[in-house]
């Protein structure tokens, strides 16, 4: 604390935090409402409340005995992990031919992955379902990972082209001389560098693949092989109009814990800026 | 410990033809410098010896083999860049001894004693653990200068090393790399500079390119005193040297009559008059600006400090034995 | 389609000289790309075809093997009356579509540009050195993080005229007089839509912003503050350029799943017809009503619609494909 | 006790005399929840015992609009996973030609169920699905709010406006500043072709495609019932009820905060839970009927089938499970635990039941006035005819244009449809 008293600076700070508090508070109320609203039961739930009244965990054991919820937790952890990991490999190799290599028809090649982008995801599903039906994968969780690369792919290829293309030149050709072949610049150069735009792509792949709905209730058809999405929409009152909001909201709960945990282990990487340093003098 | 030949290289970018036949040899252990003004090709040039760069025709040889399609890493050379080009997430280490891991059969103790004689060399060695931005850009320079070095190649190729750094860290580096050059005389170094000062400090024999083709090769002082164009009389040396046309040239049965500063008296009965416009005083030197009728200005070289107000007329003789006769095709008349 | 394209651009002049690195490279960039073309073709390329095809057929769901060709029908065929008035018909007739077109339109233009500058102020805040960041910024996601059908039902909850917690805020704040039905009136059901999207989305777009200010140097920002340069200036002189690659493919991904926004409106006002866009009356018209050659040929020019328009961004944008310098 | 136990070997025994050499692996789909897929398990754990036969279940979202697209694309592709799919009454004849024929495999019990509903599972002389229960709605009314200001049941729609308004006014004054006269269910979907069917059969309206498939719904005892249903909006019914569905509309009611509501028996249960605000206050009544020529008490049909899949790898096991599932046996059962109406007649005046479930034979009498919706007459198209139906009604309700004009429109549009024919 300096010994003056910084009158501008002191408000220039408090508009900033408060900036900060209100974007959190944007951001969270509606999932605190829905924490809330999971806290509830039967008439309760009709009545707004903006704290707390009672505390009530039976939505949350609902949850997990109802259905095959925990199995559920699993098939999505596990689907949204191996897309990710699947699309982030296939796009970061072919991201380097894109940004990287010179050749005839890589605008055009750009565009046409770009296209897969362009087509509404409920057109292709007809289509689709065929497709994963002739390669037996059918109600397995390689249905949805395969299903799930038409999102994330063009994005990820997408993305990581734009930032490999501002990598500098001269460390690429550093490694060149250095004897290191376009797999070893990929891996042991570019990568590390990218880290910020891998963990961020990742991340929303991730996400996406996570909260996929529609192809995750077409392609699978037990409760053993489905994901949570579909799990949610699975969870149901007593009879046929009834929603249950507060198992689903207990559910959504349980179901976003861990992306933002997944986030809080991430973030450093996000904002590591590695490339700051080094690159240029 | 290589020598190379270029015979008759080319390169061109779609249209645009940026090297247009160049025939070159360097010799083992040769100190070779190529400069010349920006765009001439000879970063091009360098480029196309490490390999980083295709040739469009022509051939390449490394002790007499064809090496055209070899990668930069088969032909056995170490690359310096403008921008050092370390790589920013390994350590300076790890960035020194990269290479060396890449290249199969070097035990990780073998790898640490080559990289940490090269940091020895360069007195690195305390930042070994470093990252490369916790490092000054002279350090860091070192560091790239280093890792060249730890991969122990046959040929050298320093790409303007020095450009990005300051004046006095550029003396400095620039003494260093040829002390470096004395340390490892079996090694081939190109280096490339748009500065005529470091090529003659450094370079055994300079290379000068203008437009894609080379201008002279030779020593700094065969270049200096016996420049093969007016291109090349006016490129190398400090101050530019003066050229003279029209009447004064003639008179010395001339087209271009060129003369250096440093070999011009001042004397009552010398046979140009000036005015004298401008005077830069450098303790050691002084150079006097003249205004001559000429297209610029010509430049005097005075040893110690020396007055000569501005608005003064000085008169002057070339030292007959040092000036430069061109033809009308900038050729040398000798 | 691929491989032909492959072929170095240096080859066509030097048939006779390729060196080994660009061979490698060529082969490398090959075998990187193969593997994620094969992956698109399978799972991209075959559905659309069928689509597109079955928008030029009569394919029903019940009888698509059946399906037989009716050429251009599908889209626009007309009928000479015999009083001598043409009939149009056919989805390029029909008012329903061309409400869900601009109703697909006003919806990702709004989202996307509300989305672009509320990521980019979230980003730079983000971007900012405080205390706690790393929480905020995992706060931040959770919007993209919960799953879009669980969101529109909260937020159809939370919109609710009667227990509504936004009704009951905006009254108690005295922002509204009396409840507002949010997403059942046709004037407000559009507005409903956007809040719920933007709420959800800002976070991707700040989250490529912010990997896009990441890659930034530091000591660009430095300099900067060293000859002075106001913060509103460095902004648009240095930021905006600096980002503006990574925040034309985030814009570019943001609008073209804008233009085919499906799951939030189909739970949170499935049948409204203000708010019906294009990939809606697709699938209704593909799974719900029985024509499914007619959301074929939605389908088809929702796709060519989404084309046209990225082709405009990249050209008026000059969204650089050739960038880099090998 | 001992003879069931008996009887249930013994036909164990014949089943494995049959079916023991072909145990079948069954899988059926269902949309529905909670309690009722613990129930449908409980059944099925029964009907494999009885069988040999495994059975599993497929859950599907509640949503009905995601299980008919779900199981359209599943037939259009030949599913062969499913063998029974749970079928709304509404998608038997808009999936007919993906289902068996069970005329004959059902043709013994056919005759206990009410006729009216295997006849909307008939199509073309083929019946495609067994019901498996039926549902209607009914008129929820506050027994303590109609005691203290002496009024009775409405039997007319203009009753029911009268005294809602009158209750809801009085509530209003003495500070109970929530209530409303009527919710019902008024947003743009299925709901609201339920609720305008109603309105419009109840006013002798006709049923918008008559079961020969004439397009009748431009008529002015139509138009008068649903401009009737327009004035109720921010009147009676708040502004709000345009986005109501049974959800929303339970919640106003549960509160206490509506006078009259419209729902399906399942509000029963709920309503009279412990944390109900209007538990033991209220009581069901048929809808009120409108005026005019042919005006009834009218209550749409709903209720769910068992349909078999053209697809299924072994019919004949997947028919014997069908059947079970619509047998009286089940049915009753499914009335006792799920308070679900049996779609056999003879179960109304079941003692066990009776006892159970007071409220089902009290349903009898709203069931006998129930409609069907123009599905069987409609065929593939009925999901289309209901979307343009329920839009005008919304587009009446929420102000834009008359009933007449968008009646107009409607009947045109439905020509456009019907083409030569349905």
């Amino acid at each position: 604390m300096g010994t003056t008293f910084d009158l501008w600076k002191f408000t220039k700070s408090a508009a900033f935090y408060a900036l900060v508090l209100f974007i959190v508070v944007v951001s969270v109320f509606p999932f605190y409402y829905a924490i809330l609203t999971s806290l509830k039961s039967g008439t309760d739930l009709f009545r707004v409340t903006y704290w707390p009244t009672s505390l009530s965990f039976d939505n949350f054991r609902q949850v997990f005995t109802q259905g095959a919820f925990p199995r559920n937790l699993l098939n999505s952890v596990f689907v949204a992990t191996v897309t990710v990991i699947l699309a982030l490999f296939l796009a970061v190799t072919a991201s380097f031919a894109l940004s990287r290599v010179r050749f005839r028809g890589r605008g055009l090649l750009l565009m046409t992955i770009l296209a897969v982008s362009m087509f509404p995801q409920i057109a292709v599903l007809a289509g689709l379902f065929e497709v994963i039906r002739f390669l037996g994968i059918y109600n397995t969780p390689w249905a949805l990972i395969f299903a799930y690369t038409i999102f994330t792919l063009p994005f990820t290829v997408w993305v990581l082209t734009t930032f490999m293309r501002d990598l500098p030149v001269e460390i690429e050709e550093a490694a060149i001389v250095d004897g290191a072949t376009p797999w070893v610049i990929i891996t042991q150069v570019f990568m590390p560098l990218m880290w910020p735009a891998l963990v961020t792509t990742g991340l929303l792949a991730f996400i996406a693949a996570w909260n996929e709905f529609l192809f995750a209730l077409t392609f699978t058809v037990s409760n053993e092989t489905r994901t949570v999405p579909v799990a949610i929409a699975l969870l149901s009152g007593g009879s046929q109009y009834e929603i249950p909001w507060g198992i689903i909201m207990a559910a959504s709960v349980v179901v976003t814990v861990p992306l933002v945990a997944l986030v809080l282990v991430f973030q450093r990487k996000i904002v590591s800026g590695l490339t700051a340093g080094g690159v240029k003098g | 410990m290589a020598s190379i030949e270029l015979r008759n290289i080319r390169k061109s970018f779609g249209a645009v033809n940026v090297i247009k036949g160049v025939d070159l040899e360097v010799r083992k252990g040769e100190f070779m410098v190529f400069v010349g003004p920006s765009g001439c090709g000879k970063s091009t040039l360098l480029r196309l010896i490490s390999g980083l760069e295709d040739i469009t025709s022509g051939e390449m040889l490394f002790d007499g083999k064809v090496v055209n399609a070899l990668t930069p890493s088969k032909r056995g050379i170490a690359m310096v860049f403008q921008s050092y080009a370390l790589y920013p997430h390994m350590t300076v280490y790890e960035n020194m001894a990269f290479g060396l891991k890449l290249e199969k059969g070097h035990s990780k103790e073998a790898i640490r004693q080559r990289v940490e004689k090269a940091a020895d060399m360069l007195q690195i060695r305390q930042y070994l653990d470093r990252l490369p931005k916790q490092l000054s850009g002279g350090q860091r320079q070192r560091v790239a200068i280093g890792r060249a070095i730890t991969r122990d190649p046959k040929v050298f190729l320093f790409d303007e090393p020095l450009s990005n750094l300051d004046a006095a860290l550029r003396v400095a580096t620039r003494i260093e790399i040829a002390k470096l050059h004395e340390g490892m005389h079996d090694v081939t170094m190109i280096y490339v500079t748009h500065d005529q000062v470091e090529a003659m400090t450094l370079a055994d024999r300079i290379c000068v390119l203008r437009d894609g083709l080379v201008e002279q090769v030779g020593t700094p002082m065969e270049l200096y005193e016996k420049p093969d164009s007016i291109f090349v009389a006016g490129f190398i040396g400090s101050p530019k040297m003066n050229f003279l046309t029209g009447e004064k040239a003639a008179a010395f049965n001339c087209t271009t009559l060129g003369i250096r500063g440093e070999h011009m008296l001042v004397k009552p009965d010398g046979i140009w008059e000036g005015e004298v416009i401008h005077t830069e005083n450098l303790g050691a030197d002084t150079y006097v600006y003249l205004e001559m009728g000429q297209e610029e200005p010509i430049v005097v070289r005075l040893e110690g400090a020396m007055q000569h107000p501005s608005g003064s007329k000085l008169r002057v003789s070339p030292m007959e034995d040092r000036i430069h006769r061109f033809d009308e095709a900038g050729k040398p008349i000798r | 389609m691929a491989t032909d394209a492959m072929a170095p651009i240096t080859s066509a002049s030097t048939p006779k000289i390729k060196s080994e690195l660009l061979q490698q490279r060529v082969r490398a960039a090959r075998w990187f790309l193969v593997p994620m073309l094969i992956a698109l073709a399978i799972v991209a390329g075959w559905p659309l075809m069928r689509s597109i095809w079955f928008s030029f057929t009569d394919a029903t769901l019940n009888d698509l093997y059946g399906a037989e060709w009716v050429g251009f029908g599908n889209y626009l065929r007309w009928q000479v009356l015999e009083s001598g008035t043409v009939r149009y018909r056919g989805v390029l007739a029909d008012p329903d579509w061309w409400n869900a077109v601009w109703n697909t339109v006003r919806f990702a233009f709004w989202s996307v540009l509300w989305e672009t500058v509320l990521g980019m102020i979230v980003a730079l805040v983000l971007n900012a050195e405080f205390r706690g960041r790393g929480i905020v910024r995992a706060a931040i996601l959770i919007p993209w993080a919960i799953p879009t059908i669980v969101s529109a039902r909260m937020w159809g909850w939370m919109l609710n005229d009667q227990f509504g917690i936004i009704n009951d805020l905006g009254m108690k704040l005295g922002l509204l007089a009396a409840p507002v039905a949010w997403t059942a009136s046709a004037d407000t059901a559009m507005t409903a839509v956007l809040i719920v999207d933007i709420w959800k989305t800002t976070p991707f777009m700040a989250l490529l912003i912010l990997a896009g200010l990441q890659m930034i140097p530091k000591d660009i920002y430095e300099a900067a503050e060293i000859d002075g340069v106001h913060p509103v200036k460095q902004f648009f002189k240095i930021t905006l350029p600096l980002v503006r690659p990574a925040l034309m493919v985030a814009i570019i991904f943001r609008v073209l799943d804008a233009l085919r926004i499906f799951d939030l409106i189909y739970v949170l006002t499935p049948n409204s017809r203000s708010t019906k866009t294009m990939s809606v009356l697709a699938q209704e018209n593909l799974f719900q009503f029985n024509n499914f050659a007619e959301g074929s040929t939605q389908s088809t020019l929702l796709f060519l619609l989404i084309a046209i328009f990225t082709i405009l961004y990249i050209w008026l944008g000059k969204v650089n494909f050739e960038g880099g310098d090998r | 006790m001992k003879l069931k136990t008996l009887l249930v070997s013994m036909m164990a025994s014949v089943t494995l005399v049959a079916g023991a050499a072909q145990a079948a692996e069954l899988s059926i789909v269902s949309g529905d929840t909670g309690n009722g897929l613990a129930f449908l398990r409980s059944q099925l754990d029964r009907f494999e015992a009885e069988t040999g036969h495994t059975v599993t279940v497929v859950p599907m979202p509640s949503s009905t609009t995601d299980q008919f697209g779900q199981y359209r694309l599943w037939l259009a592709a030949g599913n062969t996973d499913i063998d029974v799919y749970q079928t709304d009454v509404i998608w038997a004849p808009q999936l007919a030609d993906q289902f068996l024929d069970l005329t004959e495999a059902a043709a013994d019990v056919v005759d206990q169920h009410f006729p009216s509903i295997i006849e909307s599972q008939t199509v073309d002389g083929k019946l495609v699905a067994l019901p498996a229960f039926t549902d209607a709605p009914a008129l929820y009314y506050r027994k303590d709010l109609l005691e203290k200001y002496g009024k009775e049941v409405p039997t007319t729609w203009s009753e029911l406006e009268a005294t809602a308004k009158e209750i809801m006014d009085a509530e209003r004054a003495a500070g109970n500043s929530e209530m409303w006269g009527f919710v019902f269910q008024g947003n743009a979907y299925e709901g609201l072709t339920c609720d305008a069917l109603e309105w419009v059969v109840s006013n002798g309206g006709g049923q918008i495609v008559e079961p020969d498939g004439t397009i009748s719904i431009n008529n002015e005892q139509a138009a008068a019932a649903i401009d009737r249903a327009a004035g109720w909006v921010g009147t009676i019914a708040p502004e709000g009820v345009l986005g109501y569905m049974e959800e929303e509309s339970r919640g106003v009611w549960q509160l206490g905060n509506a006078v009259f509501h419209r729902n399906w028996p399942y509000a029963y249960s709920l309503g009279n839970g412990d944390d109900s605000a209007v538990k033991g206050l209220f009581d069901v009544a048929p809808l009120p009927m409108g005026d005019g020529e042919g005006a009834r008490s009218a209550a749409t049909l709903g209720g769910w089938n068992v349909a078999v899949s053209k697809y299924s790898q072994d019919p004949e096991a997947a028919i014997e499970l069908a059947k079970f599932l619509a047998s009286a046996d089940v049915q009753k059962e499914r009335a006792l635990s799920q308070s679900n109406l049996p779609t056999i007649e003879a179960l109304y005046d079941d003692a066990d039941i009776a006892a159970a479930q007071p409220i089902i034979p009290n349903w009898k009498e709203i069931f006998q006035n129930a409609v069907p919706r123009p599905s069987a007459p409609t065929k593939t198209d009925y999901n289309e005819v209901s979307s343009l139906f329920w839009s005008a009604v919304h587009d009446t309700l929420s102000g834009n244009g008359s009933a007449a004009e968008n009646l107009e429109i409607l009947e045109a549009d439905l020509q456009d449809l019907k083409g030569d024919a349905w």
